[in-house]
């Protein structure tokens, strides 16, 4: 879960590690109070959740109370990568002597926490990895030891930090790292962390991940107001009725439903029916071991869908049994009626209990199932990908 | 033969009382799998399925001889549980849950590696060798022995791909499910590196899928070993997806996109595989 | 620094780690008043830093009004091992259906921390070791290991707790270890750790010894009203003196005055003087360079006690300089004067100008050191262990 | 030869600003003691005695090749000193300063066991190869190149110790110095096998004293070395002193008088000498 910059700022304060201690506002007003304060000296900065804010537009140095009025009724208009602009940070502008870059995040393929930093600070980090690798400095963390203030130290020494600074910077490094373990962080960034001409150190910017199934961990968040969310831009009507019945869902511009099961084989299938030149209109995840009812939406998801022309559906019952999916299939058809032609293939855990199911739902009432094509573990699913393909042809073409 | 699992393995299953996990204890015996016991701090001395319920690993390691564990608890509680298995002598733990902090996975594989065990998810459908055991939520219809390893983030993929080597007569020795959290207790390398020192498997399926930072790390495994390997990527229409800031960018390097993905891996010399009926074709190609 | 058993609980308190509950008493009439509101069914226990309190009455179970209000009457009169009883703890009676020993402390020669539990509780714990140490159970850690609570269980399961209170029982020791490491202790023992009848573990007793090098580290603790302390039974007044001086000193029933350099020689040169037949009067420790003024202060200590007939003295300087040795006993005998005969050697570091000192001071005023005998490196220390055990039978048979 | 420091030494002072730190450093420098620089958090580039000062042990390391250390600082920042000198690579920590918190060495000790390097003290008068280095604040007088090796908790008693060996001509390899703090560093026993693998040291003497818990646990290795030891137990007629608590004694064993001290390593084959004037004696006897 990503943060918005003055939610991070929060934390850091909490953490002691110094913010430059403007705040929000949620309309140009608001804005012109903070900038007042300060003078009307301040960077407007769009709290949305995305990166490269600055080149889109989204950060404004106001020196003026006319340019903070202007830029902040600006900022609100805006829109960046999708996301509206409903809030924006009033920060201090900062007297910068040198600027850093520090960052914390996670080393997937060695297990270990990896600390960052550079000397070239505000400015695309990347950038200077890729073309000045010599310019970023590394430490890595096992996950059982502590951190240490001489490792901010020798850090500091890395990038130039003066002699007599490095104890404050090794205090800000090791806030960070305390800060990152504490709250199961999956990345920390501060660029710039800025050092002022007075020497302090000070986060100008703030970036914070959090690792969404460790929140269980961290009540305290609710109560600072920091409240679990998704990080999506803008969603579709569909996206967001999918969201709504918790179901990873994503509209695609193709024209087949797509109805796997399993995010591994979601993406996979997806590439099947291109391969076999059609275009899925989806991606969509059951996750582990889904309900009828929650397999019954899904279906919904995908019939209401006009651009839907046909419906690709598959089922290998691992901890998802076969039995629960033709309770939802059946529960689908009952309830809700299917208007799209669907061709689908089960096997798996209890594949025999959903066959029995189906049968006998189809005795009570065939006209449920006219519209189903019905495959079992003997037909390939490149078979089954290939024919919903040509259904779906077949309506395009009708 | 088969790696990491096989018909002497001694397997305890922690969270046996659970729902699922007496439900898939069931399974797994029924499959055949030598299941001597099973874990429920403060249900010592009831019984599952007919073996026996121990409140702590060290008491199952003792009285079982328990070798290896598969784990059915709530995401929260798996890193106590995953060191207990391991510092009680438990070298195999299959961590079936999904959603485990990562905090503590990493946590789990500094562990794991001071005791010399191995941990395979989370979120793992498990592991099979067909015929001897079956550890985890894997369907039993796809697989039968053979001949050919699977390796593969994601369970549907496996049974797809055991489905089609069954289908077509090669069969599997092992099928091993790495897990589809971001973070994983064993990767797809090292589960080469056993099947490279296994005899009978011929060959190995790896499928991977964009998004993920292990497929491109097990290139130089697969330069170094002799069986051959067919890789399959998924995503190759989908659209690109995000990534961990600038921060993981320049540990993890680029995101590779399944064209990346697939090129390394060709040019480490893995046979490319589109879809699942491409796979018993290059198998045939190379005389399996 | 041990704490009070009072102390040790309210300790416990804070984390969580079930304790009756009582409360403590200054006087009769304190201890009736807890005791009513127990119904008068309580334990009292004598409040004093010392250990085996049992055996010498000063715990004592009450059934009545009348039985507090005797027994506190008593156990206020009582002295245990030459402590004053100043508070008892007046505890409510337990519904007891099982003791356990559980202790944490420190394995010097390992490098680890120690829990160590037995079924056996409430008994004389070093007994059960010594006759049934299969009965005693113990689990290692490494500083920088977490407790995970299947230790716990696992103890607890070794103990015979029944399988339903296992994860109680091992919530217990995850406490007791957290407070163990949280403040730096030495040694932490429950015995007993009691089981009531209806299942729940309670804290009975409670001994806690902190380390006090660490107590920097815990001003919290101050408080809580836990203030640093030293843990000596009954003083004599010189050691009263000496402790108010800051110096580590101890009575002896001998005649010979003991003014050595370091805690190591301190002990081993008394030995040298029963080794020639005579009796040291002290032990004193001056600690690593002490000051001119507090190397006076030892000297007054000696010369004041009318046991001491001479003093044996010696300084091989280290981090104490020879020069601030000769300081403080110029000091000393230009402030106070010398009664006694001394005899002493001075070597090591900068005894150059420490001789220097002594002659300076010698060649204004010959007669304040009239009673010294001075010697360097050349004479072995065994020659003035022995001219002290002369000087002091001379004084003796005079 | 010697053990543990010689003239080969890179050694470098934690706390070389401090006025300990510097007092003793030109002490140190004096005596011949190959002193390469100092550490000073915050004062990088500065020099004192002519030796470079640098704000972390890693720059030292890199710029002077410093392979040991001698800490001057206060207690509470001994810990962070020596962790951050074993992982910048440096073997050998002597540690002078007293009252180290035990939390704090037992954490020092996991450390440094992982990284390979060998910790002396706290409160160590230090360690002293006659004419080739001198670390810590022993004074020189005492100390004359020679034969026989020694090994003591207390500073004073290695000071007489070796001012009989340098007085009766058998002189000194090298003089340790384990510390007096109740949590040490380094062991007899640790100390004895190094004393055995040098050449040069043709006897050991070992001090203790009541109180302690590491002298009885020296007498498998007394037993084990063919290096004569001789010992001296301190506080023969000493009154019992305290012992940590019931666990103290289950784990660390009743304390030891002197008398049952010196019963132990007698029976281990160590010499043993009550006063100063017998260990040339029993020197002698041995014809060394």
């Amino acid at each position: 879960m990503r943060l918005y910059e003055y939610e991070a700022k929060q934390l850091f304060n909490k953490y002691k590690i110094t913010i430059p201690g403007g705040r929000t506002a949620l309309d140009p007003g608001e804005a012109l109070e903070v900038g007042e304060e300060f003078g009307y000296n301040v960077v407007l900065k769009a709290q949305v959740l995305t990166g490269g804010r600055g080149k889109e537009g989204g950060i404004k140095l106001a020196r003026s109370e006319g340019e903070v009025e202007k830029f902040s009724e600006e900022l609100f208009k805006t829109k960046i990568k999708g996301y509206d602009v409903d809030k924006i940070l009033v920060d201090p502008l900062l007297d910068i002597e040198k600027e850093f870059y520090l960052g914390i995040t996670i080393d997937r393929f060695n297990y270990r926490l990896v600390m960052i930093a550079s000397a070239e600070g505000g400015v695309d980090i990347e950038e200077v990895a890729a073309k000045t690798p010599e310019k970023i400095i590394k430490i890595n963390f096992n996950m059982d030891e502590k951190y240490y203030a001489f490792e901010g130290m020798q850090l500091g020494k890395q990038l130039g930090v003066e002699s007599g600074k490095l104890r404050e910077f090794s205090g800000f490094c090791a806030n960070l790292y305390r800060l990152f373990t504490d709250y199961d962080a999956k990345l920390m960034e501060i660029n710039p962390l800025v050092q002022l001409k007075d020497g302090k150190f000070i986060a100008a910017d703030a970036r914070v991940s959090l690792d969404d199934d460790a929140l269980f961990r961290h009540p305290d968040l609710a109560e600072m107001g920091i409240e679990k969310r998704h990080e999506e831009g803008e969603l579709t009507p569909r996206e967001i009725q999918a969201r709504e019945w918790g179901i990873p869902y994503l509209d695609l511009d193709g024209y087949i439903g797509m109805f796997p099961g399993g995010a591994g084989f979601g993406i996979m299938g997806n590439d099947f029916i291109h391969y076999y030149g059609g275009k899925p209109a989806n991606f969509m995840d059951s996750g582990g071991g889904p309900s009828p009812e929650r397999l019954a939406k899904m279906l919904i998801l995908l019939d209401e869908n006009p651009d839907v022309k046909a419906i690709f559906g598959a089922r290998f019952g691992g901890i998802s049994r076969c039995d629960d999916f033709a309770k939802g299939v059946i529960m689908f058809l009952k309830e809700h009626g299917l208007s799209k032609p669907l061709v689908m293939r089960m096997t798996g855990n209890m594949w025999q209990e959903g066959v029995r199911l189906f049968e006998e739902a189809k005795a009570e009432n065939p006209g449920l199932f006219e519209r189903i094509e019905f495959h079992g573990i003997e037909t390939p699913i490149e078979d089954i990908a290939k024919r919903a393909v040509e259904l779906a042809g077949e309506q395009l073409n009708a | 033969m088969a790696i990491l699992v096989d018909k002497n393995s001694k397997i305890i299953v922690q969270g046996i009382t659970g729902g699922a996990g007496s439900f898939h204890a069931k399974r797994m015996i029924e499959y055949g799998t030598n299941i001597v016991g099973g874990i429920s701090p403060g249900k010592g001395g009831q019984e599952v399925e007919g073996k026996p319920v121990f409140d702590t690993c060290a008491e199952a390691v003792d009285e079982t001889g328990a070798d290896t564990s598969v784990v059915f608890l709530s995401a929260k509680f798996v890193k106590d549980a995953v060191i207990e298995a391991v510092r009680a002598g438990i070298k195999f733990v299959v961590v079936v849950p999904e959603h485990i902090p990562i905090h503590d996975m990493l946590r789990i594989r500094v562990e794991a590696e001071k005791f010399g065990a191995r941990v395979l998810g989370g979120n793992t459908a498990g592991i099979i060798s067909p015929g001897q055991a079956n550890l985890g939520i894997m369907p039993d219809i796809a697989f039968s022995p053979g001949r050919v390893g699977t390796v593969s983030r994601s369970g549907s993929i496996t049974y797809y791909i055991a489905d089609t080597l069954t289908r077509t007569g090669y069969g599997e020795t092992t099928c091993v499910g790495l897990g589809g959290d971001p973070v994983l207790g064993s990767t797809f390398d090292e589960i080469l590196e056993l099947f490279e020192q296994d005899d009978q498997t011929k060959a190995v399926v790896m499928t991977g899928e964009i998004g993920g930072i292990y497929e491109e790390r097990a290139a130089s495994t697969i330069e170094k070993i002799n069986t051959p390997v067919i890789a399959m990527i998924g995503g190759v229409f989908a659209p690109q997806g995000k990534r961990m800031g600038h921060a993981g960018a320049i540990v993890e390097g680029s995101m590779g996109t399944a064209e990346s993905k697939l090129k390394i891996l060709e040019e480490a010399g893995a046979h490319i595989a589109k879809t699942f009926n491409d796979i018993p074709e290059i198998l045939g190609s190379l005389n399996i």
